[in-house]
């Protein structure tokens, strides 16, 4: 029993942290301030339920468990919503999607 | 294998420092103070297990909450900041 | 990772110096203002590097530890913090009445408008 | 590793010119540095450096630079006299700390003084665990009234210079629709900021946190609810003129527990003579105290806020 919980939260964790990693790398690599929200919001949304899942799995079941399930739904919910709310930003502060950028550069003209 | 999440951790708000230095636009920088703060929550958490600090989650929990709270203020206040400017050029 | 002993103490220098620097080079007021937060950051790691036993748990009383971090220079500092955010209130509602008043927040041109205005009445 | 960052999000700081930027930094900074007082056993500081560094003194700044511009002008001054002025001090003061006691030492002189009183004794003084909280409110009591009539002071100050904040909507940006989102998620989500703020307040004497921690957390839920409802709504739930009467309440509340203590014969702020049992009067007095300290925090936020987030810019 004990080993499969510490499998699970290896794998967990190993998880976890590719994601991280991969979203430091795409908010580094990407073009475009879209996508690398992309690449930001997404990466850390999972990665960071799972490795908090992965610490819970770990320990005893505590008054410590129950804050780390906590802040992993604080971050399922929080996170989401303040990307959506800088991409919103983002575009009225001007900013336009790669794929619009080269069709829009005319249409930005009778736009404003 | 905790460490090697702590490394991982480590190496991606290594990336996300360079994005906010570097940034080009201000939502660059929001989104890096975002990403970063959730880092640190982590990294908090994480940490905090691997060499047994007491009380560390309550401290991740606060922080996941101003963490909101703060890039919900800089998008305000930024938006605010825009508004005027273009306000004052018309 | 065993870093030397001063090290702490090392790169508090050099954050405090680095604010010092934005403290009496930049002229504007707010950035200033940003420096003494960096000065003042950098006296909190101060205090808590001092307060700091190797292998001692934090101050808060339980049966596993033996050792404890001296919880006096983090009481200091837990209020200085709170104390440190209101006064850097007061400073930046300064900034902006003197916005208000001279519609600049950089000294430079705060201290020609002081000059102009010492002129007009001469 | 967290101090060569740290040093990297300075010279960055120092070094930008866009202030909305620096701004950011600053937090960044500031994260950077509750995480290393977590490394240095200072739990409490985390906590609190968390609660304002991350959340009240970014949020400050940024409604001043609503008021005043984001732009910073380049200077053409020469920055070499400054450069050496802060070389030689930095040269000094590290010359100075050859001698210090290596960090962790603990036989440093810093150890030897009343640190060690505080360990042994406080439980059986004060049956508090939480030595920060023991020191705090028990010990140096005084320290820290003094230290609240401070914050209050700092908050009439710019209630004077800014004025309290009228009743008026300071929301008129961005569109409804996204907005919506974010209403219903920070409606979620408030409730249990201020449970989590109450936990803060009352389980401090038992883990970290205490009224300064509990006050700025109960503080940024409103500054939360500001920012997605707009000034007009939240000065429904707690209106501006309350804000200085709370403090005030709060206040009260510590020096009343101290002149109580006065009045049956014992020294200012003596807990112990608030019930027949001494621990138990230093419980209920620290608990009290404790509130007292987080209305005036709470209160005194609210109000800098409000003061900063309704001004109107001047053209």
């Amino acid at each position: 029993m004990s080993l499969l919980l510490d499998i699970l939260s290896g794998l967990a964790l190993l998880a976890g942290s590719l994601l991280c990693i991969t979203g430091g790398i795409g908010l580094w690599r990407l073009p475009g301030v879209f996508c690398r929200m992309h690449a930001a919001s997404l990466n850390d949304t999972l990665g960071t339920p799972l490795i908090l899942l992965g610490l819970m799995l770990q320990m005893e079941p505590s008054l410590t468990t129950l804050k780390l399930v906590c802040i992993a739904l604080f971050i399922m919910m929080t996170n989401p919503s303040a990307t959506h709310a800088l991409s919103r930003a983002a575009l009225h502060g001007g900013e336009r999607p790669l794929a619009d950028r080269a069709a829009g550069a005319e249409d930005e003209s009778s736009k404003r | 294998m905790l460490f090697a999440t702590l490394i991982a951790l480590l190496g991606a708000m290594l990336l996300i420092l360079a994005r906010a230095f570097a940034g080009p636009s201000v939502y660059d920088r929001v989104l890096a103070l975002n990403m970063f703060g959730t880092k640190t929550v982590l990294l908090i958490a994480v940490g905090g297990h691997a060499l047994g600090w007491t009380g560390y989650a309550d401290i991740a929990l606060l922080y996941a909450m101003l963490n909101f709270i703060g890039t919900i203020a800089v998008l305000r206040f930024f938006e605010a900041t825009a508004s005027d400017a273009r306000e004052e050029r018309t | 990772m065993e870093l030397p002993g001063l090290f702490n103490y090392w790169v508090v220098v050099v954050l405090m110096m680095a604010g010092f620097y934005v403290v009496i080079e930049q002229g504007n007021l707010v950035k200033k203002l940003i420096g003494l937060g960096l000065f003042q950051a950098s006296v909190f790691i101060f205090y808590i590097s001092i307060g700091k036993v190797a292998d001692g748990a934090p101050p808060i009383l339980g049966d596993a530890a033996e050792l404890y971090s001296n919880p006096l220079p983090h009481v200091l500092i837990l209020t200085a913090i709170v104390v440190g955010v209101a006064t850097t209130a007061v400073g930046l509602s300064l900034i902006v009445r003197i916005h208000e008043q001279y519609g600049s927040v950089e000294e430079d041109d705060i201290h020609r408008a002081d000059v102009q205005a010492d002129e007009d009445e001469a | 590793m967290l101090l060569a960052l740290l040093l990297a999000v300075a010279f960055a700081a120092v070094r930008m010119r866009d202030l909305f930027s620096v701004v950011m930094l600053f937090s960044i900074y500031s994260l950077l540095t509750a995480a290393l007082f977590m490394d240095l056993d200072a739990v409490d500081v985390a906590f609190t450096e968390a609660a304002v560094g991350a959340g009240v003194s970014t949020i400050l700044m940024l409604a001043s630079l609503r008021l005043v511009g984001r732009s910073e002008q380049a200077r053409r001054r020469n920055p070499l006299l400054a450069l050496s002025v802060v070389a030689v001090t930095g040269a000094a003061l590290i010359y100075g700390l050859s001698d210090a006691p290596l960090l962790g030492d603990p036989n440093a002189p810093a150890q030897q003084h009343v640190a060690p009183y505080y360990i042994q004794n406080a439980m059986a003084d004060t049956g508090v665990p939480n030595l920060v909280t023991a020191v705090l409110a028990s010990y140096r009591g005084f320290d820290t009234f003094g230290e609240t009539l401070v914050v209050f002071t700092a908050g009439l100050a710019v209630m004077l210079l800014l004025g309290s904040g009228r009743a008026r909507d300071n929301q008129q940006y961005g569109s409804e629709d996204d907005r919506n989102i974010q209403r219903l998620v920070v409606r979620a989500l408030i409730p249990w900021i201020l449970v989590f703020a109450l936990y803060v307040q009352f389980h401090g004497d038992f883990g970290a946190g205490g009224g300064f921690q509990a006050g700025v957390i109960f503080a940024s839920a409103f500054v939360l609810f500001d920012l997605v409802h707009g000034h007009r709504v939240t000065a429904q739930v707690i209106p501006a003129h309350w804000l200085p009467r709370l403090g005030a309440l709060g206040a009260l509340i510590y020096g009343g527990v101290g002149l109580c203590s006065l009045f049956v014969g014992q020294p200012f702020l003596d807990y112990a003579a608030l019930a027949q049992d001494p621990i138990a009067g230093q419980h209920l007095g620290i608990l009290l105290v404790e509130l007292g300290v987080g209305l005036t925090v709470f209160s005194v936020i609210t109000a800098i806020y409000y003061a900063f987030s309704t001004r109107e810019q001047l053209r």
